[in-house]
């Protein structure tokens, strides 16, 4: 035998296999995606349907796989910083952070406490950036068009603040490992108390504009519900298993950075239009959310303290060959993991990353079946997938 | 001159006049196919967003190819899209142009030592401007969509296309 | 609106001649006789028939500008709703961006998908087009100014109306795509659900007034609010609703724009559709926004009626006098017109969309036998009327008071969310 | 509970199948043998004291060296809240595990995208295909003896050094220099039949 994988034929599929596995008995099969307005990013469905009720939808990924993973394993443990900045472009600080704590732990560095005060007010404003995008994504595949650009108004302010403090608007490579590449500015924290007391107010609005809305609420309850067992079988994390009525925050229940200072709430979903799990459940855990994030973002400004923002981290960063390191963070995806191992010289020699959106893709061909097919974009919103979080 | 020449002179002015005219509406109705493929996406839903307001030069997007005049190619582009690509492009109706967005899009940028990324959208497609930046602000963008503008003013319809080829090298 | 204008002035310098012309037909005999041209010979015929001919070219002009006038109005509208500034680069604050867009659009390519069938695809959009454009044939405008005025009015107007979705369905099945495909059948669906409500909501001013025509309906009614028929009984309040929505269903606006559905099915039954014949199909969009929105202030809003003025005294009006308040009239007219229509756009840029099962179950679990059940209370609040009139009389004004109560009431919620938010009202800077 | 008592009560159950407990690292994980995985994943599971009904992570490793595929597994347990990482090491050239997908329905994306990158299989994962390259890519490139092809479907995978036809500017200008002292030449002469 060659050496594997040199054979396509031993891995490919053909159409003729996938219409076996998937029953097909002459339904109508559309393909939506690549390119279509909301499958958020490049994924494709095959939906099969039978005029406007479909029997499912099957997900195929990948259209977004830009071997970060590869790259890693090429690049020393401070270089792939920014290449996890495009591992979530929508929630970066908190890639950044996940692979921060990776590193740290394969190191044992100890970080400064005002960089993790730092890291939270940074982490907690992009939570916000990104539930804005997921919530108004929602909004408009349900077809209420202008909430969209209502959250990314406010999203420019997250990206001014953001900017002010790292240069960049998406892609920030603030963290780094063993604190924060910059500190705060002079008098960054008036604005962004400014920010956050307007932003309450918004949320308020936004509430009354989307949330409470009749029609939404209709086409929203008991769309997708996903059970606590189902949801813990299929290891969601995030807005969408505290939706499924699980009271879990790596926040709060496995604290790290500097989350144990801080008071705040865990919303969990109710069922309260519908049935618990439901996707008006997944949308209002996560508005509620970013109150909380508000909430945090406060108290990390009044309990600032004074110091550095970087440990002494040695120039040259080496672990014996074989060390492994995990950490986990509750990225605004939910648990996003990094599994690093340690090569011989200054690079990794595996990493494997571990995000939120893989997982909700995973049980959308499973909540897909029976349901109609304008509901399939409000489920796959609801899930909050993000493409090169899939792919990576 | 022979009064010939002056008839020359009087068409073709008017017939530049008539281009420009054309010119102005076809550059200010620019719409764009939404192809947002990874980070560029973002800011290219935030360039359509209230602050940079890309409406304003009366860009509007489009989900379907057929209706949309630009195609914006925002973020990475791996293999298994670019034949997806190819495809949205060859269902564009002409006159049809390409902005290339971002770094990943100009020439593979961060991800070109990745083994499954696609190093620049040229080599799937003709691309006319290529916005650089990883990725580029929404002002970056409008920057490019202005430059597209110019692209155009300067085509003719009436008067002589082959002015344009001049037009391009000067 | 130059053709709109043109057309004024043909009527106005006639009216000055002859007295209260109802219709074109009148109005070029008229001018004959005025000059001693017998309604008899050729020349009449030929007169009659050039005049048809330039009101159907004013009428297709008139239909078109008004819808291209309303693409511009709905971008600027749903920008300032989006805090956004909208196209303002083409033009003084961008008017004329649609122009903009006529042009490019003529310029562009048409595409033909392959395997699709040719000639119906290349027919539908004029499918659509004629159906939208005889529907002005029977619009009023003013006290004069309507291209027909025809005795079965209404019902030729929801006759003309369905024909839309002959375009709709043959340009979704002749695209060879799966999602024009789908647009085309729930655009069917939704409209030939939808016709029911609405012609039983109009059958409801129809009874009051006793005719199908939308002249005879407008002078039925009075110039004041307490006039209107919206306001007549609780069961035309009932079925102004029905028909406002039923027209949106028909319409395809949000929140019943499923056939186009833009995060569902792409851009609906016109996905394959680009260039010249794609804007067909915007142009029948938008412009039936102005189609409902005028029939729902014909038959319901009291038309182009001047408080305070009869409509028999205005007929008797000859001169200047007659001039002056035919363009008031008119303004009238486009004003509550714009109104409504600014009501649709409104609702477009705020709602979310319905699900095909829901806006299924709104109709013919609700609306359709609250319609039928309004038409049959009307007719028994006439004959109650008819009994004791100071009923009536009641009866309109308490409902005219209920709505001036729910206007100021939904005035203040909305200063009041205006104020919770911390925001400000600005109207006037950054056009 | 921790690792060391984790393990401890795994090999109360499975006895030797439970593996050994690895020293110290930074996760202290259980390497099993691969034929064992399927039974100490569902003695994990069901459990009551262990409970894991989460499964994390499930990863590969490719140890060209060693000639093996290292499969780790993260497991978690939200009744219990403690976590725990199992390892087993598979033949490189003839990679085949049993599919914990009957365990954990997490794992058939998991289990894919591993089979896509690494190329090993899971005998029992119900939908066993390519996730995230084309199906008819060659290779399992997270393999480190991955080589990329040349070009794909046509779309070559090289990337043109920037540097290839690079002027200095000095030069560019002497060039247009020259090239413009040769329009002005041209004009200056004089033009057959009198043309503009």
């Amino acid at each position: 035998m060659s050496a594997p994988g040199t054979d396509p034929s031993a891995t490919m599929t053909s159409g003729k296999e996938v219409l076996k596995r998937i029953e097909y008995s002459g339904e109508m099969l559309v393909n939506m995606g690549p390119q279509h307005p909301s499958t958020h990013g490049v994924i494709n469905f095959l939906v099969q349907t039978d005029g406007e009720e479909m029997t499912r939808a099957i997900p195929e990924v990948g259209y977004l796989h830009r071997s970060i993973e590869k790259i890693g394993e090429r690049c020393e443990y401070a270089g792939f910083m920014p290449y996890t900045d495009r591992v979530d472009y929508i929630a970066a600080m908190f890639a950044n952070q996940g692979w921060a704590m990776a590193c740290e732990r394969l190191f044992a560095i100890e970080v400064p406490k005002r960089a993790e005060y730092c890291r939270v007010i940074a982490c907690e404003l992009n939570r916000i950036a990104s539930h804005l995008i997921s919530v108004g994504t929602m909004a408009m595949d349900v077809g209420a068009v202008t909430p969209f650009p209502y959250a990314l108004r406010e999203r420019e302010f997250i990206n001014d603040l953001l900017e002010e403090l790292c240069g960049a608007r998406l892609t920030y490579n603030y963290l780094r490992i063993g604190g924060v590449a910059f500190d705060l500015p002079d008098g960054y924290s008036e604005r962004v108390l400014r920010f956050v007391d307007h932003f309450e107010k918004v949320l308020v609005e936004f509430d009354r504009l989307i949330t409470q809305n009749r029609i939404f609420v209709e086409r929203l309850r008991g769309l997708g519900v996903i059970s606590r067992a189902l949801a813990i079988d299929h290891c969601l994390v995030g807005p969408n298993l505290r939706a499924s009525g699980v009271d879990w925050d790596l926040r709060r229940d496995l604290p790290y950075s500097a989350y144990p200072d801080f008071e705040f709430a865990v919303p969990v979903g109710t069922g309260a239009v519908g049935k618990t799990g439901d996707a008006w459940d997944r949308f209002w855990v996560r508005t509620r959310e970013m109150q909380e994030s508000c909430r945090i973002v406060r108290q990390a400004l009044q309990k600032l303290p004074e110091g550095p923002v970087m440990a002494k981290v040695p120039r040259r960063l080496k672990a014996p060959e074989g060390t492994d390191a995990f950490s986990r963070i509750e990225s605004a995806r939910g648990d996003m993991q990094y599994y690093v191992v340690a090569g011989p010289g200054e690079m990794a020699h595996r990493l494997k990353i571990r995000t939120g959106s893989f997982n909700a893709m995973g049980i959308i061909e499973k909540l897909s079946r029976g349901i109609m097919l304008a509901d399939l974009v409000a489920l796959i919103a609801s899930l909050d997938v993000v493409a090169p979080e899939i792919d990576r | 001159m022979s009064a010939a020449q002056d008839l020359g002179s009087v068409v073709t002015t008017s017939t530049s006049h008539i281009d420009a005219i054309i010119n102005l509406a076809r550059k200010s109705s620019i719409f764009y196919l939404l192809f947002g493929l990874a980070c560029c996406g973002i800011e290219l839903m935030q360039t359509g967003g209230p602050r940079a307001d890309i409406d304003r030069f009366g860009s509007v997007p489009r989900a379907t190819p057929r209706q949309s005049d630009l195609m914006i190619v925002a973020g990475t582009l791996t293999y298994k899209m670019a034949e997806r690509c190819r495809l949205l492009y060859a269902q564009m109706a002409e006159p049809k142009y390409v902005i290339s967005m971002g770094s990943c899009a100009n020439c593979g940028g961060l991800f070109q030592y990745a083994y499954s990324v696609c190093k620049g959208v040229d080599k799937i497609i003709p691309v006319d401007i290529y916005v650089p930046g990883c990725p580029p602000r929404p002002e970056a963008l409008t920057e490019g969509l202005l430059r597209i503008q110019d692209k155009i003013a300067r085509e003719r319809w009436f008067s002589g296309r082959r002015l344009v080829g001049r037009a391009s090298a000067t | 609106m130059s053709a709109a204008a043109t057309a004024i002035s043909l009527s106005l310098s006639t009216i000055a001649k002859t007295s209260n012309p109802r219709s074109p037909e009148q109005l070029v005999d008229g001018l004959l006789r005025a000059r001693g041209i017998e309604a008899s010979s050729p020349l009449s015929t030929l007169a009659m028939v050039a005049a048809l001919l330039a009101i159907a070219f004013i009428v297709v002009n008139c239909a078109a500008i008004a819808a291209g006038i309303f693409s511009w109005l709905e971008r600027r509208i749903a920008a300032r709703m989006q805090s956004r500034v909208g196209p303002n680069r083409v033009g003084p604050a961008g008017f004329f961006q649609w122009i903009a867009d006529a042009v490019k659009l003529l310029l562009k390519e048409d595409l033909i998908p392959e395997g699709a069938n040719v000639h119906l695809f290349r027919a539908a959009p004029y499918f659509m087009m004629v159906g939208f454009a005889c529907t002005f044939v029977a619009l009023p405008f003013s006290h004069a100014l309507i291209a027909a005025d025809l005795g079965v009015g209404v019902f030729y107007l929801l006759a003309v109306t369905a024909f839309v979705v002959v375009g709709v369905l043959a340009s979704g099945w002749s695209s060879n795509s799966k999602w024009s495909l789908f647009g085309s059948i729930r655009s069917a669906a939704q409209i030939v659900s939808y016709e029911i409500p609405a012609g039983m909501a109009l059958l409801v001013p129809v009874l009051l007034a006793g005719t199908l025509s939308t002249q005879g309906i407008i002078r039925a009614q009075g110039g004041w609010p307490w006039q209107w028929f919206v306001f007549h009984d609780p069961a035309a309040l009932a079925a102004f609703f029905i028909y406002f929505i039923s027209a949106l269903a028909e319409g395809n606006r949000a929140p019943f724009d499923l056939p186009e559905a833009e995060s569902e099915l792409v851009a609906g039954y016109n996905t394959e559709y680009s260039g010249m014949r794609f804007s067909y199909f915007f142009l029948v969009e938008w412009g039936n926004m102005w189609v409902m929105s005028a029939l729902a202030t014909s038959v319901f809003l009291g038309g182009w009626q001047l408080p305070g003025l009869d409509a028999a005294r205005f007929d008797a009006l000859t001169g200047g006098a007659a001039i002056g308040l035919e363009i008031v009239s008119l303004a009238l007219f486009a004003l509550k017109t714009m109104s409504l229509v600014f009501v649709i756009m409104w609702l477009r840029w705020t709602l979310p969309r319905l699900r095909v099962d829901q806006l299924m179950s709104l109709c013919w679990k609700y609306l359709v036998p609250v319609s039928f059940a309004g038409a049959l209370f009307v007719a028994g609040w006439m004959l109650v009327v008819r009994a004791a009139p100071v009923l009536d009389l009641l009866m309109r004004g308490a409902l005219t008071a209920l709505g001036a109560l729910v206007v100021t009431l939904f005035v203040r919620r909305t200063l009041s969310n205006v104020r919770d938010v911390g925001d400000r009202l600005d109207v006037r800077g950054n056009w | 509970m921790n690792a060391a008592e984790i393990h401890a009560r795994l090999s109360e159950l499975l006895g030797a199948r439970a593996g050994t407990l690895s020293a110290a690292n930074k996760d202290e994980a259980a390497l099993i043998a691969p034929r064992d995985l399927l039974e100490v994943c569902r003695a994990l599971k069901t459990d009551d004291a262990l409970a894991f009904d989460a499964l994390m992570n499930l990863g590969c490793v490719d140890w060209p060296g060693k000639s093996e595929i290292e499969l780790v597994l993260h497991l978690f347990s939200y009744a219990r809240r403690h976590g725990f990482v199992l390892k087993c090491r598979l033949d490189r050239a003839q990679p085949r595990v049993a599919s914990v997908v009957p365990i954990w329905s997490s794992a058939e994306w998991l289990e894919r995208e591993q089979f896509d990158l690494f190329g090993v299989v899971f005998e029992g994962n119900p939908d066993l295909r390519r996730l995230l390259m084309p199906d008819d890519w060659i290779g399992f490139p997270l393999r480190k003896d991955y080589e990329e092809p040349e070009s794909w479907h046509g779309i070559s995978t090289v990337r043109e050094s920037p540097l290839d036809g690079f002027v200095r500017l000095d030069e560019l200008k002497k060039k247009l220099a020259a090239s413009r002292a040769e329009t002005v030449k041209a004009a200056d002469a004089p033009k057959p039949d009198g043309a503009p």
